[in-house]
């Protein structure tokens, strides 16, 4: 049970202002609560590395091979020759196999997504509605009283209009 | 578990009942009519389930006599194929021929006895049981017979032959009446007639088509509805392509396409009515150039003086040197044949032109010889039927008897001259003053529909029956015609109703047989007595005759064709033939007590002989040198055909046809005839007009626009439809449709052309001069539904139908077919 | 490493183009043009032992005859100088059948008959392939058939009757095919040429129609087939049909 | 407010207010018009459907040469509309164009709705659709297994990897969205849309990680798109049938699609506009970027037109030529002149920006486009396949009544879903519209937020 500052910015450079600083500071890993992506947070705050890219391409992979041995697989599993064509027909097959490799590929996207970014996720956590329409949220764990104060300090210093002590 | 509140519920419910009614609706809306299995307890005895059996019987759905096997499961028909052994049919057959089954299990069948109870034609009608029918008639006819009125009675039948005919010959002696009319629309009096003016036979000829090199046909469709059409197609096969390097040729003289038309190599245009005169300017070119040497040559050459090519040409339309030349490799080429048809034959004129065109085989030398024209033995059973085939004139006659009232009872077996007799016959009106009709027909025909009482017959697959086919094969054959299933309906073979008849009227007449089966039995003793060898009663002589039997037939077959490759396998054919037949045995071998059953000779006679199916006698008829009589010569000329109505008012000729399909209208009942596109229009379920696309475009039709025909005789109404091979002053049309009656598919179809033909005959045999009336065509303005199953009939260049010339083959080599191999290297 | 030879080895032969080579029948017909008179008896032949519908005039009036074989006929020329050719058309057993690749559920295929079966079982009616068949002569049932009674009394036992939304064609009567070589199975021999005979080229009154075995070199269609005569239709296709035409011979002055 | 620029106003706040409340705020014109939809849709498509699924297939007009009928043209035209939506969303995401984003979500909506009605097409067109799961590939009790050699499993692959595709772009440009409108909602809508927010916060972690995956869907839904409808196009080239057997059609197809689904998003932005009161973020720049991009389309699409007509004329075999002289001056010539008015000729009005901007005259053009391009669908089932190889055999196709009725009901079904999908998605995306506004300046504060948080 965590407790964090969250402090509120009407600008989203103000937040990322303070998370800089916050970042600076010394404190745990801030997090940029906004309703809108900030292109610039990555600078602030540090790269951030996604497996999702790994997903992807192991699932297209897996849905490319999968998709041309379930086409040459069927056919051969069950023989039905057909208009003279060879049982494992290349070109009809890879057609086959190119919507297979995408068909994985998005799903494996998609799990990546989740999985990268702990979705689905029911319980309650840091977060404040405002920052989902205008306010800019930067949250940042405090293990305790003093070190919240300190956090406030500064994220009021950034210009947060508010600002709140959260548990998760 | 969540609460579910009162709205909750009621919407759940309303969700769940939408939902079960569309899932209901769909699983109604594809599911399958259920249908019972029906499993046999008790098997019947005379088939075994899953076996199929096979039976040879005789086709009755034209006069061709065609041999064929029927093949049954579960005492059911199931398929009809032509009897390999049979010298007819050869083991083929013809569209209508296949499509018998539905005359068989036609929905539309006369089930049980009826009698009108209303009116005539009112439609009322009071089933009734066999013996109130049969004695209802008895009763009428034993008041007539012993009030010494029999001659009164009239039994009007559609063609008999074979011992059939004997027995409705002894009918009508028990009856007391001489009164037995064969009435069929398309009965051949002007070829007989001709036949028997240039040969004194009464007998059709063997048209040898399998073996003719040059075949002249003027307006004979012989591959169509022309007297024996699977037999000549046959014979056309081989001729054109079943000898090596020996191709038959063909020509056609006519002014509209028919089948035959279609397939022969020339095609020429005459005008109606002039056949006669292109074969006597043929004859002429022929004695002329000198390529008759005989010696009355002389007298030919001034019979034919007048006929020069050159003087008809203009009145047949047809070139001089196309005459020339179609004369000169006629007497070139040996053998060749000349034949005369309905086109030619249904003139004012037909049986002088029939005599002219048939006069060219006796001066090309085709008489008796392979290829030409051979002639038929006396048939062994049913002489005399053709005297008793009324022509359009003794129709007339009858009708007479019948307003004045000398005819008290009329007998209609399977005849529809109501149908197939003009409107200006009067037929109907005659009838209608009969006081009573009986019809004997298996269907409800526009005739039978003025019947006062039906006792429905049997249909052909059902009955018993034998036949000699007319025209034969050039020597004697025969064959039975034995039921294939057991009855569908309460009807009577219609030789047991008129040997029930007979026997309950003159029951000390000579007819004794109680059914027809034991009749035919009777006859077929005498010809097998005639026959048998000498010594009966042991095992090998029962065998010998079965083989012989079965060597007739293979004889028979391989006479039939001789030069057919399949011809040295004939004798295996029939064999095969028999085996095919021997689960029938079983059906067939009645006899009560096997164990103390020893059988005569002739049993076995008849066993084998309904095994087979086919019987016959391999000798031809014996053929001295043929002459024609002198006067005969001298008299041989043929005049301009006279036409009903003039031309100015009626500019065109009028041409029905016998339709491939539906013939004279009897096959206008079956769906399979109905929905058979015509080969050369590919109409069904309907009549048409032909016109040339000329004309149609000078007179502003297009296919499908409904016109009134009108002749001198009265009008119908009938859709337009171009025809690319029809002269521009003629127009045709096919016979068949436009029945009032004969149940569901043939009833309200259409137009008859009988109807609007005017009574013109030709003079010498009284028939009916179908090809000589003139019409008119009156547009109505409106469409009909003209139901076509081709699109387009122009290939557009496609190279569809690839075509080649005779004596090209080394140029076509090249091209010779290739095994393909497969190349399509994936998709 | 038999594991991947095996592989190897039904890699090569799944990758063979043909796969027909080993056909135990290839069944062939061969249609003479010049021999055919268009009389339609081939058609009403295959009405009986096929059990194809009576469709109705509205239906065929909407273009939906059923018949497996037809004749198409061509006009050729006008008046007087005209001519008219038939040529039956039914179904070509093409050995490189467009309509065999299309349909997705593998309701046709070819067997080791050389045939082009028809499953009427697997068919879920997409009707493509009709559209890939050059020679069009598959008909579609857009309805339910109905017999008038006892009409059905006729129907063949030996073969099914198709139900509404499946697609059929000329099957080269394959109960009959498939009867004969059970009876020459039972008799230890290959089935002969002349065992077998469809519907049609029994009927056939001109002997146009030829029936039988290709693989069989003495067979009488095999013949035909070395015809000078010989031709496939629509052979720019490329289709290899398994029924040969034969040219019908055309000469202009008798 | 009809301007060309966002009226500066507009914040953040109002734009979760606007989205909002076009989500739950319904007012009885939205009830009368899914109620008609819904009646149109029962009477028009599904009575005359299952009357032919009782029936069979001959309740269409389908005959013997042309055995395909307007189901399969209807199901190139909706597969053809589906095409804008999210082929366009992807491009216009990778190429980071701004005015994407006020219209991508109907247009992605728009894909997964027509794709839907192209699959119910499919179950009509089919004679027996109750053995439609037999075109899937699974395990099953017969051993049987799908042909992957026919390109109508192509078209079933293909169909299923769009349609996932499609709903996952859909679904996944919405969390955000839904998280938004989760706060703002009550009752079983608030329940929903926690579910369907999977708990988005907006974290920066969340957003790199959504802008990512969201990315790599758009990378492979592109070539996903243009092959689904090259292999639709397959259907018919894959044939030999003359004048469908061309090496154009995949292109043509594909142009043709997206060609149609812009005019598509042309009239569903117009209405969306009109009704759901989005005036001021569907505005004339929209009407004008997607004006130019529909000229442009047509352009090329009467390019390749007039390519299909001079190679088949230039070909010259005797079933192109006359394939070519049917469409052109054959039974539905009428029809084929008809196209090239609505898609080739009318299109060039949007030379003029005035036109471009003009809402309503856009409207009708949009519409009149797809009548064309329905027409051109139609034209290429119903005449090319009644003019085959063998002229005996040509026959005329002639849609019927229940194929007419089933067209209309198709659209029904289309407006049907797609209402229900303005009540359920928002139908404006929340957070890239407000990434097209000014950052929030600290005096614009709206202070104190109206609604309660709920947790």
């Amino acid at each position: 049970m965590a407790t964090h500052a969250l402090g509120l910015f009407e600008t989203p450079s103000e937040a990322l202002a303070a998370a800089g600083e916050l970042k600076g500071s010394g404190f745990g890993q801030p997090s940029v609560i906004s309703p809108i992506p900030l292109e610039t947070a990555e600078e602030v705050l540090g790269e951030k590395k996604s497996v999702i890219k790994r997903f992807t391409f192991f699932g297209a992979l897996f849905g490319g091979l999968g998709g041309f041995a379930l086409a040459a697989g069927t056919a051969v599993l069950y023989v039905h020759p057909t208009g003279g064509r060879p049982i494992i027909t290349w070109p009809p097959f890879l057609i086959i196999t190119y919507e297979m490799t995408i068909l994985f590929g998005i799903l494996a996207t998609v799990i990546g997504f989740l999985v990268s970014a702990r979705f689905p996720a029911f319980r309650d956590r840091i977060y404040v509605p405002e920052a989902a329409v205008d306010k800019f949220a930067v949250a940042v764990p405090c293990e305790d009283r003093g070190v919240f104060e300190k956090a406030e300090a500064i994220l009021r210093g950034a210009g947060a209009g508010e600002v709140r002590e959260v548990t998760e | 578990m969540a609460s579910i509140d009162r709205r909750d519920f009621l919407k759940l419910v309303g969700a769940g009942g939408v939902g079960t009614g569309a899932g209901f609706m769909l699983r109604e809306a594809i599911k399958h009519p259920v249908e019972n299995l029906v499993p046999y307890p008790v098997p019947p005895e005379d088939f075994s389930p899953g076996i199929a059996t096979w039976y040879n019987t005789v086709c009755s759905m034209c006069s061709a006599g065609c041999g064929i096997t029927v093949r049954t499961r579960e005492g059911r028909a199931k398929k009809i194929e032509g009897n390999p052994s049979h010298p007819v049919s050869q083991g083929r057959l013809c569209a209508r021929g296949q499509a018998g089954l539905q005359v068989l299990y036609n929905p539309d069948r006369v089930t049980t006895p009826l009698q009108q109870t209303g009116e005539r034609g009112s439609g009322d009608w009071l089933p009734l049981t066999w013996t109130e029918g049969l004695s209802q008639i008895s009763g009428r006819l034993g008041e007539l017979r012993s009030s010494g009125q029999g001659g009164a009675v009239c039994l009007l039948s559609e063609g008999q032959r074979g011992h059939m005919h004997g027995l409705f010959e002894q009918f009508m002696a028990n009856i007391g009446s001489d009164r037995l009319v064969y009435y069929d629309y398309d009965h051949p009096h002007p070829l007989l007639a001709a036949m028997n003016r240039l040969f004194g036979t009464s007998e059709l000829p063997y048209f040898d088509l399998g073996n003719t090199d040059y075949l002249v046909s003027f307006g004979a469709d012989y591959l169509g509805s022309w007297l024996s059409p699977v037999h000549h197609g046959l014979g056309f096969g081989r001729s054109r392509q079943g000898r090596d390097h020996h191709r038959g040729r063909f020509v056609q003289i006519e002014p509209r396409m028919t089948l035959s038309g279609a397939a022969a190599d020339e095609w020429i245009a005459a005008i109606p009515g002039t056949e006669g005169i292109i074969a006597l300017a043929m004859a002429n070119r022929i004695v002329s150039q000198g390529g008759y040497q005989g010696d009355d040559a002389d007298a030919w050459a001034a019979a034919l003086e007048p006929y020069s090519a050159d003087a008809v040409a203009e009145q047949t339309g047809v070139a001089a040197e196309t005459i020339a030349r179609v004369a000169d490799t006629f007497a070139g080429t040996g053998p060749s044949l000349a034949i005369g048809g309905d086109g030619a034959g249904r003139h004012s004129n037909g049986v002088d032109a029939l005599t002219a065109i048939t006069a060219l085989n006796y001066l090309a030398g085709n008489l008796g010889i392979e290829g030409g024209l051979i002639f038929n033995p006396e048939p062994v059973a049913g002489q005399g039927a053709a005297a008793r085939h009324a022509s359009y004139r003794s129709m007339l006659e009858l009708a007479e008897d019948a307003r004045e009232g000398r005819i008290q009872v009329l007998i209609v077996n399977q005849a529809n001259p109501v149908f197939t007799m003009p409107a200006a016959a009067g037929i109907g009106e005659a009838l209608a003053r009969i006081p009573l009709i009986v019809s004997l027909s298996s269907f409800m025909d526009e005739t039978t529909a003025m019947a006062d009482l039906i006792l429905p017959s049997h249909t052909y697959l059902e009955a018993w029956g034998d036949d000699f086919p007319e025209p034969g094969v050039g020597f004697r054959a025969g064959a039975i015609s034995q039921p294939v299933v057991s009855p569908l309906y309460d009807t009577r073979d219609t030789g047991d109703t008129l040997l029930a008849v007979a026997a309950a009227v003159n029951p000390d007449g000579a007819l004794t047989a109680a059914t027809t089966e034991e009749y035919l039995r009777e006859q077929w003793r005498a010809i097998f007595e005639r026959d048998a060898p000498t010594e009966e009663g042991t095992a090998q002589a029962q065998e010998a005759i079965a083989a012989e039997t079965v060597e007739a037939a293979a004889e028979v077959v391989a006479q039939a064709a001789p030069e057919d490759d399949a011809a040295a396998d004939a004798p295996a054919n029939a064999e095969a033939a028999v085996a095919q037949v021997a689960p029938a045995e079983g059906a067939v071998a009645t006899n009560p007590d096997p164990a103390g059953w020893m059988p005569d000779a002739f049993d076995e006679f008849w066993n084998s002989l309904l095994r087979a199916g086919v019987w016959g006698e391999n000798t031809r008829a014996e053929q001295g040198p043929v002459t024609v009589d002198a006067s005969v010569i001298d008299a041989i000329g043929v005049d301009a055909p006279e036409f009903a109505g003039s031309s100015e008012t009626y500019p065109f000729i009028l041409q029905p046809y016998l339709s491939l399909n539906m013939h004279d209208g009897s096959g206008a009942n079956l769906p399979w005839m109905q929905e058979l596109p015509d080969p050369l229009t590919s109409v069904v379920y309907g009549s048409w007009l032909e016109i040339n696309p000329e004309t149609a475009r000078e007179l502003g039709l297009r296919d499908g626009d409904l016109v009134d025909v009108e002749s001198p005789q009265g009008t119908i109404s009938v859709p337009v439809l171009t025809f690319p091979a029809i002269m521009p002053n003629v127009v045709a049309m096919p016979v068949g449709q436009g029945h009032s009656e004969f149940g569901r598919y043939a009833s309200g179809r259409g137009a008859n052309p009988i109807e609007i033909l005017a009574p013109q005959v030709e003079p010498e045999t009284g028939s009916l001069a179908w090809n000589a009336t003139r019409v008119r065509l009156n547009p109505t303005g409106r469409r009909a539904n003209l139901v076509r199953t081709s699109g387009l009939s122009r290939d557009l260049g496609r190279g569809i139908i690839q075509t080649t010339a005779t004596g090209e083959a080394e140029e076509h080599a090249s091209t010779k077919l290739r095994s393909i191999p497969i190349t399509v290297e994936p998709a | 490493m038999s594991f991947i030879d095996d592989f190897l080895a039904s890699w090569r032969e799944y990758r063979e183009p043909g796969y027909y080579d080993g056909f135990d029948y290839h069944w062939t017909m061969s249609v003479d043009l010049d021999r055919c008179t268009g009389c339609g008896a081939c058609i009403t032949a295959c009405q009986a032992e096929n059990n194809i519908p009576i469709v109705g005039e509205d239906a065929i009036a909407r273009g939906r005859e059923m018949q497996w074989i037809r004749i198409e006929k061509y006009w050729e020329g006008e008046f007087p100088d005209v001519k008219l050719r038939f040529i039956p058309m039914l179904c070509q057993h093409c050995d490189a059948a467009p309509c065999e690749t299309v349909c997705p559920v593998s309701a046709t295929y070819h067997n080791q008959d050389g045939l082009n079966a028809q499953v009427y079982n697997r068919c879920i009616g997409t009707r493509s392939c009709a559209v890939y068949c050059p020679y069009e002569v598959r008909y579609f049932n857009y309805n339910n058939h109905h017999w008038d009674a006892p009409l059905e009394q006729q129907l063949n036992p030996d073969v099914s009757v198709r139900e509404k939304g499946v697609m059929e064609k000329c099957s080269f009567c394959i109960q009959r095919i498939r009867q004969a070589k059970d009876v020459a199975k039972d008799e230890g021999r290959r089935v002969q040429d002349g065992d077998v005979q469809p519907a049609c080229v029994q009927t056939c009154p001109t002997e146009a129609l030829v029936f039988g075995d290709q693989n069989d070199p003495d067979s009488r269609v095999s013949q035909t087939m070395n015809d000078e005569r010989a031709y496939h239709v629509l052979e720019e296709l490329n289709t290899a049909p398994s029924v040969v035409y034969l040219r019908k011979v055309e000469t202009d002055a008798v | 407010m009809p301007s060309d620029a966002r009226p500066q106003e507009l914040t953040y706040a109002d734009v979760n207010r606007d989205v909002v409340r076009s989500l739950v705020e319904t007012g009885s014109k939205y009830y009368i018009t899914l109620a008609c939809s819904i009646g149109v849709m029962l009477t028009c498509f599904f009575f005359p459907w299952f009357y032919q699924l009782y029936y069979g297939i001959g309740a269409a007009g389908v005959n013997h040469p042309s055995v395909w009928g307007t189901y399969l043209a209807s199901f190139i035209f909706w597969i053809g509309l589906s095409h804008s939506g999210t082929l366009l969303s992807c491009v216009l995401h990778i190429t980071n164009s701004e005015w994407r984003k006020a219209m991508y979500r109907s247009a992605e909506a728009m894909t997964l709705f027509s794709l839907c009605v192209a699959a119910m097409m499919v179950m009509v067109h089919v004679g027996r659709p109750w053995f439609i799961h037999w075109a899937v590939p699974y395990p099953n009790q017969m051993e049987m297994w799908p042909n992957f050699r026919s390109p109508l499993m192509f078209d079933v692959m293909a169909i299923t990897t769009y349609l996932t595709g499609s709903t996952i772009f859909i679904y996944m440009g919405s969390i955000p969205d839904f998280a938004a409108v989760r706060d703002r909602t009550t009752g079983w809508r608030h329940h929903m849309y926690v579910v369907l927010s999977l708990g988005w916060r907006g974290t920066d972690l969340e957003w790199h990680r959504l802008r990512w995956a969201y990315t790599f869907l758009a990378v492979l839904i592109i070539p996903l798109a243009v092959s689904v409808h090259s292999i639709v196009s397959w259907d018919f080239a894959l044939s030999i049938v003359p004048a469908l057997h061309q090496t154009i059609f995949a292109p043509y197809f594909v142009v043709g699609a997206i060609y149609s689904g812009t005019a598509g998003i042309v009239t569903v932005m117009y209405f969306l506009r009109k009704y759901m009161n989005f005036e001021q973020y569907i505005t004339k720049v929209h009407f004008d970027n997607l004006g130019k991009l529909l000229l442009v389309l047509s352009l090329i699409w009467t390019y390749i037109n007039i390519v299909e007509l001079f190679t088949g004329w230039y070909g010259g075999t005797s079933g192109e030529i006359e394939a070519l002289r049917y469409r052109l001056f054959g039974y539905y010539a009428p029809l084929y002149w008809e196209m090239i008015l609505f898609c080739a000729v009318a299109p060039l009005l949007m030379i003029s920006k005035r036109f471009r901007t003009s809402f309503v005259p856009m409207l009708i053009l949009s519409i009149l486009i797809n009548i064309g391009m329905y027409t051109e669908r139609f034209l290429i089932v119903g005449t090319s396949l009644s003019r085959q190889y063998l002229p005996d055999a040509w026959g005329l196709y002639v849609p019927s009544l229940v194929e007419l009725s089933i067209i209309v009901g198709s659209v029904a079904m289309f407006i049907t879903l797609f209402l229900i999908f303005v009540k359920i998605f928002p139908s404006v995306s929340i957070y890239e519209v407000k990434e097209t506004l000014p950052e929030p300046e600290p005096d614009t504060t709206t202070g104190e937020p109206e609604w309660q948080p709920t947790h």
